[in-house]
């Protein structure tokens, strides 16, 4: 049977992994967990790429193919979401990236997890994640993208806090899934906007509708660019850009497959993925379009600052991984949205990389975070220590590696956008290139201060030992693809085709894939080379200040303590936020809203007009003097009353009965 | 197709049952519960079963309906000799209502088995004839039988909460009943007047002339009447000025008492706005919609903020429930097919999660005997089954997909932002600060390690409390996913709900094409709609 | 008409002669019969016999002697209601009696002879006539207020009661004596006729006789600025005798006020303000002051005073509706009567338990006494909160229909702002009530009380309980054929 | 010839002076009195207009009245005498055991 | 001024004096002594309407039998000077004045009215005693007998109030 009829079953299985491991898992040994959580991440793989082999050799008349239709799943008034699933260009690479480096990521945890407690706990949450991010990237409508989208939040928060004694942790989560929820927030709102122009959330029939339209005007705030801005709002939530980039760093809680899989590989590259699916109406929004290019920028080169200064090894990867994600949206931003799916990839693949390598570290080093207590580990964990060592050559864009033609290609988009004035792209460009010198510097930092120089830890509490080869085999095949993943678009200078770009170009349109080859020839080659010679700057910078005089960093440090602090504060963002936003609402619900309205205005109305009426009925029981005279002259006063009545008010008005 | 006085049958069984319950040896608690249990779930399966065949998918207008003259007024034999009716019927809307409210007996009663030992005989009494009230009120289309059962149901619930139960058991109790009567003479009152100026007390008559035009209230009239209905309502489901019976209701009722007083008796004032106030008073309801709406908002958001820093477990539950019912209300009085069909799912998705919550805070209360958040802390550690369905239910009440929450909610917004955007951006925050408070309150509850040494000991939850949650779960998934099941179900009667809206004048309009149209055309061969296959019945529904 | 009284004469009255024969009969066994059973049931007969004795006056209504009273269906519900609240006031009486060491066939006597005034008074078509019936109804009930002689309490209230009531009855008679002089006659019918100008322009001194009688009825009916007596008096009586107070005396008044209605077009128009300010000031006067009250029996009071307040409601309505043809008045005449109807019967039900539970010399009347009764005599308690339910007018309770019917009358002559008044003040009435039930429910009861045996119910007391309950529940849900009837009735009463 | 109106001015007056008497008495006995007094005043009323009417019937009302009068004394003394027997005072402000 | 005229002041004088000083009176007896007077006044007017039948009763019963039973009470009693406590506030500031109010307004309001002015009457032809009684045995006889159960219940009253108690 051609599975391309049966996508379900490829996120179904990992739902199923996460059923069986959640429910019965509990009073298992590892090794069946492990087979359960492998065997389903495992055959969604291969059901995945069995599906990708389908669809590739689907004849042209079949393309593009259409979305599987399984059951209705909100139906109301003219509104109507089926649960439809679907699979293009982009949805190949995203599942292929998800399910790839999720099953390896699977298989590295059972090592890395081998001797936690909640072991069943751990893989159940691990496949749900690839259950919603399986639906993230298949969903067909906006509508069960969300589903994922939510889900993969759900998940994230539920890994972040899987150690949850610890209140850190707990926090961390709480805060991920909140933040993300008010990037939902704009999400939602974004799709009512554009179900009520559309009168429909499947994608085919909403893009189709919107392709012909007239796009927006720059500055001009038409549906398209509102919608696509609230959408990107959720795009910053999810994929932790400015302002809502705060809950990533504090995501390292979680272990560390999980930093490699959520919050670097997959989820977090969700928002670049919906933006990049909902390119047509990017396309008509210029608006929306300069901001997804000048929040990304900004985002980069803000993390990548941060980045500098942070010791803990899993944060400088986190802020690297924000910074990145930055580069990404940049690269939507200004048109380049094959760029920016290709740096995804690219990025899943080394940033991983990273982490699993890092976790591998932290593992031998016996759950030290902290570099300025590690050093000199590069005999002691040789192959940890190359596979890093490659991935960091990637990430800072050494030439051949994968990043490094990731990177060139967003640099070279950014450089010729003219999207809001002739100069903005040169401007993108002058921000994203420093970016790319600070990215290759605190990686060089971080490969130094890890692995080369003395060891700062004592060495006879710690043992520093390999990590077994169920964590090493997903460190090497990564390192691998780090490697030679980028030459799927091996830049036009180096004589290949961009097979990566015109992959995608059915989905994105041929259109800006052949601006690219125009202007390749001119530019490419010079602005790889700067790019090249940044990287070597920043590695030397590290090289000078962290192997040739240790001292100098410190001391540097203290020259500029002011912005040192600032940055290892990280610019107080989370302070600021606390300040204005979080205590501001508790006081005023507390003592405003609680307090205030509720007990004293509400209630205190109702209990006033009670306790008048009583003081009322005090007075009247207090009339019953219990003296008879008074009563008489009750009476008399009555009577008087109703003599008067009588006499000076006039006969009742006389109405008949209302049929 | 059953047949007979199936909803009588479903209105008194449990008062039977309660009859039956009097001749039961008081100290004999076993069969006492037992005796409940079977009724209670007997009336739940008779619910399923005929109810769901007796309205049939797509049709229109009242199903299974019965009608006797009852009272007469007016002098015998003369013109002006007219009849209160007893007449019951049930269409899309009340059908799941009442379904909810049997289960959710069924549930109070299953979660008061152990938890309740003073005066059993006396609860369990209390909790069928409950059942008989809202059941009731659900099933009548007799303005003056359905203020009888809006009443009959008051006591009960009063005594519930006065005898069985905490501290301030008894202000909360004579808070609930106040604050209701209040609301409820005034409705009186206005029931009345409509009587005075249509000569009957029958829904679907006054509606009929209403809509024909062959009876047409004065603008004052109707406002003043609308009113009165509305704020009854109000008051019940709790609408913001209204709302400040309810936490104390909540945190001072046993267990049970909070699962029927969320999951079901606020929604009958929802209810009777959807029954009532649209259907009769259309051109008030729209004067007041805004009004009425930026109260909903000001609930959800304000709900949801003193949910937020609450101290006391139940109370934040409480508040969450004045958020969420805020959703329903402002997605009733947008006036629109989607958002109609939100609150009416939103309100069972209500009764199910919020339920839920009350039935979990319970049995922690029965470990600890107490509701501050600061006595418990760490549970998940001693307790993980508690604490994976404490999650799960949470999730489900702040809307996550795939639960039953979140279709509500997000109908609910998706309908009231055609309206008007500005009323769905607001409302859409408290889909914010719903995550917000209950995952704080979550990771209060459930995080972190033990503080307290009393906790370290406590047993997970139970066989009984097991199978119970279970279910919970189930169905909310259930609802979640299959949705559809109820709004095709729901769908057409909503539709009629806002096709009963227009007002002669506006009739022609209301044939173009717009959302009325459909239904309008499908009234009066319900007959065949009935065996239409449930696609083509869906795409009547849904995609036009 | 012939010389003497005919038989039809006789037999349309017969009720009261039956009521005032067996009145004699009894004080004429007093000395001879010991036992109380059989007083009893000598008394609770006659109260039936009379009843019955509207046999004829039903087949055949029509005037009594000369037209000083009508035997129309009218005043035959009203002889049926006095009628049964005699009896239950005979039965609920029999065991406090025994309990006080009080006399009993003098008792029995004097109840049956109000009863009889209060015959009279329904009955009446002429003004003396009535003077005559309230006098007999008020003269007995003063003896009855004061029967435990030797508690303060009761002569107190015995004393109050005289001097106020016959203080308001000079009113009463003065009033009668003016509208003799305007119209030179006091049979209601001929006044009209006497002088069609009256209704048109009417004198002063008119008016003022109207006024006045207005004033004195008011005072039986405990209409507010006139209620004043009233806790007083309900709470110094015997228990047994406050019942009777409670349901019958203000019926017949009420019956007599309905008859001047009916038939004085000019008192339905000049009355209509007097009894719209009337029924607000009573409605607070009651629900107000019964707040705060502790003593059961005087908070029953007040609830009594509030409910004459709802039925002057429905008098307004009257005032507002009779002018137009019968047929529309007769709804609001209906809700009059079915209200007394279902009061009565829920008052004597309340006070019926209220002295079997106050125990020996009515000690135990504080609300305290009352805690934990639910537990203690659940079934007590249950019959009590529905009465206090019915007073309270909830629904599938007599008193929601009287109520309900209230409220129609209202609204149906557009007073909504009387009948708003009066939702307000029914929520007000709701607190104490509730109260109440509260207590017998909710409380624990304090530790003597909990150790004082339960309150015995001797056979008599459970029948009247039984009657009461059923009359509740029943009017409550099945009102049709009574209300019909009453439909009947008042339409009847031209 | 004195027009009936004397008389009823009169009687009007002896009423008012009853009332007054009611209000301003505090023994019982004349308290009691006072209510006669007004008793007497409406008779005169009666008399007067039975009179100016020709009608004997106003008459008969007045020894209706004087019987009730009468009934009224008895029982009303008889309540006054247990009043004194329970205690040791006839003044009618000294009587307020039943208030609030 | 014709003489019924003076007659007629004479008497009224008396008996509002008679009222006024059963008002001032302290003593009970005084009090009862000085209403005798004004009914006793009244007779006279009776008989001055030419209604001596009633003017006979109101001699023979009131005078006689009731008045006569409350001196006997007060006897019984031995009623001392009434103590003039104003514990009624009410009472104190406001009854009278309000009392004297109505008064007022019944004197006025019976003055203006015109019925009262009307049918000025000839002395002459009084209703005889025969008519009263036909009437009173005829067209009232079913009150007539009622009253006869009035006096049972009079009697009946006096037995169970003031009766000793039976120890």
């Amino acid at each position: 049977m051609p599975i391309l009829d049966h996508l379900w079953i490829i996120p179904l299985l990992p739902l199923l992994g996460s059923a069986i491991n959640g429910l019965l898992g509990g009073k298992w040994p590892n090794k069946i967990v492990n087979g359960v959580a492998l065997g389903a991440t495992g055959l969604s793989f291969a059901f995945a790429i069995e599906a990708v082999r389908e669809f590739l050799a689907l004849p042209a008349d079949k393309m593009p193919f259409a979305p599987q239709h399984y059951f209705d799943w909100i139906v109301a008034g003219s509104f109507r979401a089926g649960f439809d699933l679907q699979i293009d260009q982009l949805t190949v690479v995203m599942l292929l990236v998800v399910t790839g480096v999720g099953f390896l990521i699977h298989i590295y945890s059972t090592g890395y997890m081998a001797h936690e407690s909640g072991y069943h706990r751990f893989f159940s949450y691990l496949n749900l994640f690839m259950f919603f991010m399986l639906i993230l990237v298949m969903a067909a409508n906006y509508v069960l993208l969300f589903v994922g989208w939510e889900g993969v939040g759900l998940c994230s928060y539920l890994l972040i806090g899987f150690y949850f004694l610890k209140k850190s942790a707990a926090d961390a989560g709480k805060k991920a899934f909140i933040v993300n929820r008010i990037g939902d927030f704009g999400f939602m709102l974004g799709m009512f906007l554009l179900f009520r122009t559309f009168g429909t959330l499947d994608f085919t029939a909403v893009f189709a509708k919107a392709a012909p339209m007239q796009s927006d005007a720059l500055g001009q705030f038409g549906t398209f660019t509102v919608a696509c801005l609230l959408l990107f709002m959720g795009a910053t939530g999810k994929s932790a850009q400015l302002p809502l980039y705060v809950w990533l760093p504090d995501a390292m809680e979680g272990p560390t497959p999980v930093s490699a899989l959520i919050h670097a590989a997959t989820m977090v590259t969700a928002g670049v993925y919906v933006v990049a699916r909902s390119h047509v109406l990017f396309t008509h929004a210029p608006t929306a379009m300069l901001v997804v290019a000048v929040v990304g920028c900004a985002t980069a080169i803000f993390a990548a600052t941060i980045g500098l200064v942070q010791t803990d090894i899993k944060k400088v990867l986190a802020y690297s991984t924000v910074s990145q994600l930055g580069y990404m949206f940049l690269a939507c931003g200004v048109g380049a949205f094959s760029a920016g799916i290709f740096h995804l990839m690219t990025h899943a693949f080394f940033k991983a990389l990273l982490f699993l390598a890092a976790g591998s570290v932290i593992h031998a080093m016996g759950g030290e975070q902290d570099m300025r207590h590690m050093g000199g580990l590069s005999k002691k964990i040789k192959w940890t220590y190359i596979t890093m060592l490659t991935a960091t050559l990637a990430i800072a864009g050494a030439p051949l590696f994968a990043g490094f033609f990731s990177k060139d290609a967003i640099l070279l988009a950014a450089f010729q956008s003219e999207n809001g004035g002739p100069n903005t792209g040169h401007i993108l460009y002058a921000i994203g290139l420093p970016t790319a010198l600070l990215t290759s510097f605190y990686m060089f930092r971080l490969i130094f201060l890890t692995f080369f120089g003395k060891p700062r830890y004592d060495e006879h509490h710690v043992h520093v030992h390999e990590s077994p080869w169920s964590m090493l085999g997903p460190l090497v095949i990564l390192a691998v693809l780090s490697i030679f993943g980028g030459w799927l678009a091996l830049p036009a200078f180096w004589g290949g085709p961009d097979y990566f770009a015109n992959f995608l170009g059915p989905v994105f349109g041929s259109a800006e894939s052949a601006a690219t080859e125009a202007a390749v020839h001119s530019l490419e080659l010079p602005l790889a080379g700067v790019a090249v010679f940044t990287a070597l700057v920043g590695f030397g910078v590290a090289l000078w200040l962290y192997i040739r005089q240790p001292g100098k960093p410190e001391a540097l440090a203290k020259s500029m303590r002011g912005v040192y602090n600032t940055l290892l504060n990280k610019y107080y963002v989370d302070e600021l936020y606390a300040a204005l936003i979080i205590k501001p609402l508790m006081w005023i619900s507390t003592s405003v809203l609680w307090k205030g309205v509720d007990v004293a205005g509400i209630d205190g109305t109702v209990n006033g007009i009670a306790s008048g009426a009583k003081s009322i009925g005090d007075t009247v029981r207090h009339v019953q003097s219990g003296n008879t005279r008074s009563y008489a002259v009750w009476v008399v006063i009555g009577a008087l009353v109703v003599i008067a009545v009588i006499f000076f008010w006039p006969a009742a008005p006389v109405v008949g009965m209302v049929r | 197709m059953p047949s007979g006085p199936l909803l009588s049958i479903l209105i008194f069984l449990p008062a039977i049952g309660a009859l039956a319950l009097l001749f039961l040896r008081s100290d004999d608690h076993e069969w006492i519960r037992r005796l409940a249990f079977a009724v209670s779930l007997a009336e739940f399966i008779l619910s399923l079963w005929w109810l769901l065949r007796g309205v049939p998918l797509g049709s229109a207008g009242y199903q299974l309906e019965e009608i006797h003259r009852w009272i007469a007024l007016g002098p015998h034999g003369s013109a002006a000799q007219t009849y209160i009716n007893y007449h019951l019927g049930a269409d899309g809307i009340s059908l799941f209502l009442v379904i909810l409210t049997t289960f959710l007996t069924v549930v109070s009663i299953l979660c008061s088995w152990s938890s309740i030992q003073k005066r059993v005989k006396e609860f369990f009494i209390a909790i069928l004839l409950l059942e008989v009230g809202v059941v009731g009120v659900f099933l009548s289309l007799d303005l003056f039988l359905f203020f009888l059962f809006w009443e009959v149901m008051l006591i009960p619930m009063y005594l519930l909460i006065g005898i069985w139960g905490h501290d301030r058991r008894i202000y909360a109790a004579i808070k609930f009943i106040l604050y209701t009567m209040a609301g409820s003479i005034l409705m009186l009152v206005g029931i009345i007047w409509l009587y005075n100026a249509t000569g009957t007390f029958d829904l679907p008559s006054i509606q009929q002339a209403l809509q024909t035009g062959a009876l047409v209230l004065p603008r004052g009239t109707e406002t003043l009447l609308f009113l009165a209905f509305f704020v009854a309502f109000a008051i019940k489901v709790p609408l913001f000025p209204f709302h400040t019976w309810l936490p104390d209701a909540h945190v001072e009722a046993p267990t049970a008492g909070s699962v029927m007083l969320a999951g079901v008796l606020l929604k009958m004032g929802t209810y009777g706005m959807i029954r009532f106030c649209l259907p009769l008073f259309p051109i008030a309801s729209k004067k007041f919609a805004s009004p009425i709406a930026v109260l909903a908002i000001i609930g959800i958001i304000y709900g949801a903020l003193v949910a937020l820093v609450q101290p006391n477990l139940k109370k934040l539950v409480a508040y969450s429930s004045v958020s969420h019912l805020g959703f329903v209300v402002l997605g009733i009085f947008a006036f629109h097919p989607i958002s109609m069909q939100g609150a009416v799912f939103q309100m069972l998705a209500h009764g199910i999660s919020t339920g839920g919550l009350f039935l979990l805070v319970g049995m922690l209360y029965d470990r600890r005997h107490t509701f501050e958040m600061s006595q418990f802390g760490g549970l998940a550690t001693p307790m993980p089954r508690l604490a994976a369905f404490f999650l799960f239910v949470a999730l489900s009440s702040l809307g996550l997909p795939m639960l039953n929450g979140f279709v509500g909610e997000f109908l609910i917004l998706l309908g009231t932002y055609q309206v008007r955007w500005s009323w769905a951006a607001w409302a859409a925050t408290g889909v914010i600060l719903s995550a917000c408070y209950l995952l704080w309150a979550y990771q209060k509850v459930f995080f972190g390690e033990i503080t307290v040494e009393k906790n370290r000991t406590l047993p997970d939850a139970s066989a009984r409390e097991r199978a119970i949650l279970v279910t919970m779960a189930v169905i909310t998934l259930w609802m979640g996913i299959g949705s559809v099941f109820i709004t095709s179900r729901t769908a057409s009667a909503s539709q009629t709900v806002i096709d009963q809206m227009t007002r002669p004048p506006r009739a022609e309009e209301a044939k173009t094409p717009s959302t009325v149209a459909p239904q309008a055309r499908q009234q009066p061969n319900s007959g065949s709609a009935n065996a239409a296959p449930k696609t083509n019945s869906l795409e009547r529904l849904g995609t036009r | 008409m012939a010389a003497f009284p005919n038989s039809a004469d006789i037999l349309r009255v017969l009720p009261e002669l039956i009521w005032c024969g067996f009145g004699a009969l009894l004080m004429l066994l007093q000395p001879f019969v010991r036992s109380r059973k059989v007083l009893t049931f000598v008394a609770v007969t006659g109260a039936l016999l009379g009843i019955m004795g509207n046999f004829y006056a039903v087949h055949n209504p029509g005037s009594a002697f000369s037209g000083l009273v009508a035997a129309d269906p009218f005043s035959i519900f009203f002889s049926h209601l006095v009628g049964l609240v005699a009896v239950l006031v005979i039965l609920a009486a029999a065991p406090y009696l025994d309990r006080e060491r009080l006399a009993d066939a003098e008792f029995y006597a004097l109840v049956l002879f109000a009863t009889a005034g209060m015959g009279v008074l329904a009955s009446a078509q002429e003004l003396l006539t009535a003077f005559i019936g309230l006098e007999l109804s008020s003269i007995s009930s003063y003896i009855l207020a004061g029967y435990r002689r030797d508690t303060l309490k009761s002569g107190e209230s015995s004393m109050k009661y005289f001097l106020l009531g016959s203080f308001a009855t000079a009113f009463f008679l003065y009033g009668i004596a003016l509208v003799y002089g305007v119209t030179g006659t006091t049979n209601l019918l001929r006044m009209n006729a006497s002088d069609p100008t009256i209704t048109l322009l009417p004198s002063p001194m008119f008016k003022l006789g109207l006024a006045l009688i207005l004033i004195g009825l008011g005072f039986k009916v405990a209409a507010a600025p006139f209620q004043i007596w009233t806790p007083d008096v309900y709470e110094g009586a015997p228990t047994p005798v406050t019942a009777l107070f409670s349901a019958g005396p203000k019926a017949a008044a009420f019956a007599l006020l309905l008859r001047i209605f009916a038939d004085v077009h000019a008192a339905t128009q000049f009355w209509f303000w007097a009894f719209w300010i009337m029924a607000v000031l009573t409605m607070f006067a009651g629900n107000l002051g019964a707040l705060l009250q502790t003593n059961v029996k005087r908070l029953l009071a007040y609830s009594s005073i509030a409910h004459a307040g709802y039925i002057l409601v429905a008098f307004a309505a009257v005032t507002r509706l009779s002018a137009d043809q019968e047929i529309g008045a007769s709804p609001a005449y209906a809700a009059v009567l079915f209200y007394l109807l279902t009061y009565a019967i829920v008052k004597v039900g309340a006070f019926t338990i209220v002295s079997q539970f106050g125990g020996a010399g009515e000690k135990h009347l504080q609300l305290d006494d009352f805690a934990g009764l639910a537990e203690r005599q659940p079934v007590v308690a249950a019959v009590l909160s529905l009465f206090l339910l019915s007073l309270l007018g909830l629904p599938v309770t007599a008193g929601f229909l009287g109520k309900f019917y209230i409220f129609k009358a209202a609204v149906d002559s557009h007073l909504i702002w009387l009948a708003v008044l009066m939702a307000i003040n029914s929520v007000i009435g709701a607190y104490y009530y509730i109260r109440l039930i509260v207590v017998m429910y909710m409380r624990e009861p304090s530790a003597e009380i909990a150790a004082t045996a339960p309150a015995r119910f001797p056979l008599s007391v459970n029948a009247v309980l039984v009657i009461t309950a059923f009359g509740t529940i029943f009017l409550g849900l099945l009102p049709s054929k009574t209300l019909n009837y009453l439909l009947q009735t008042t339409l009847l009463n031209r | 010839m004195v027009p009936t109106s004397y008389y009823l001015i009169l009687s009007a007056v002896l009423f008012g002076l009853g009332i007054v008497a009611f209000v301003f008495k505090r023994n019982v006995i004349t308290i009691f009195m006072s209510i006669e007094l007004m008793l007497n005043a409406v008779n005169l009323a009666f008399v007067a207009f039975s009179q100016a009417r020709h009608q004997s019937d106003g008459q008969v009302f007045v020894l209706f009245v004087i019987v009730v009068a009468a009934a009224e004394a008895a029982v009303g003394l008889g309540i006054i005498i247990l009043m004194a027997r329970n205690r040791q005072s006839l003044n009618v402000e000294r009587v307020d055991l039943l208030k609030l | 001024m014709t003489p019924q005229l003076a007659i007629f002041f004479v008497l009224a004088t008396l008996a509002v004096l008679g009222a006024l000083s059963l008002i001032f009176q302290r003593h009970p007896i005084h009090s009862a002594l000085s209403l005798i007077v004004v009914m006793i006044a009244l007779a006279g007017l009776y008989l001055l309407m030419g209604a001596e039948f009633v003017a006979a009763v109101q001699i023979i019963v009131y005078g006689g039998a009731i008045m006569v039973l409350f001196v006997f009470v007060i006897m019984l009693l031995n009623a001392g000077e009434e103590e003039r406590t104003s514990f009624s506030k009410l009472a104190g500031i406001a009854g009278i004045p309000l009392a004297v109010a109505l008064l007022g307004f019944l004197a006025a309001a019976i003055a203006r009215s015109n019925e009262s002015a009307q049918a000025g009457l000839q002395s002459g032809t009084l209703a005889n005693t025969k008519e009263i009684s036909t009437m009173l045995f005829k067209d009232f006889v079913y009150p007539f007998e009622l009253t006869s159960f009035l006096i049972l219940v009079a009697i009946l009253g006096a037995i169970v109030l003031a009766q000793r108690e039976k120890s």
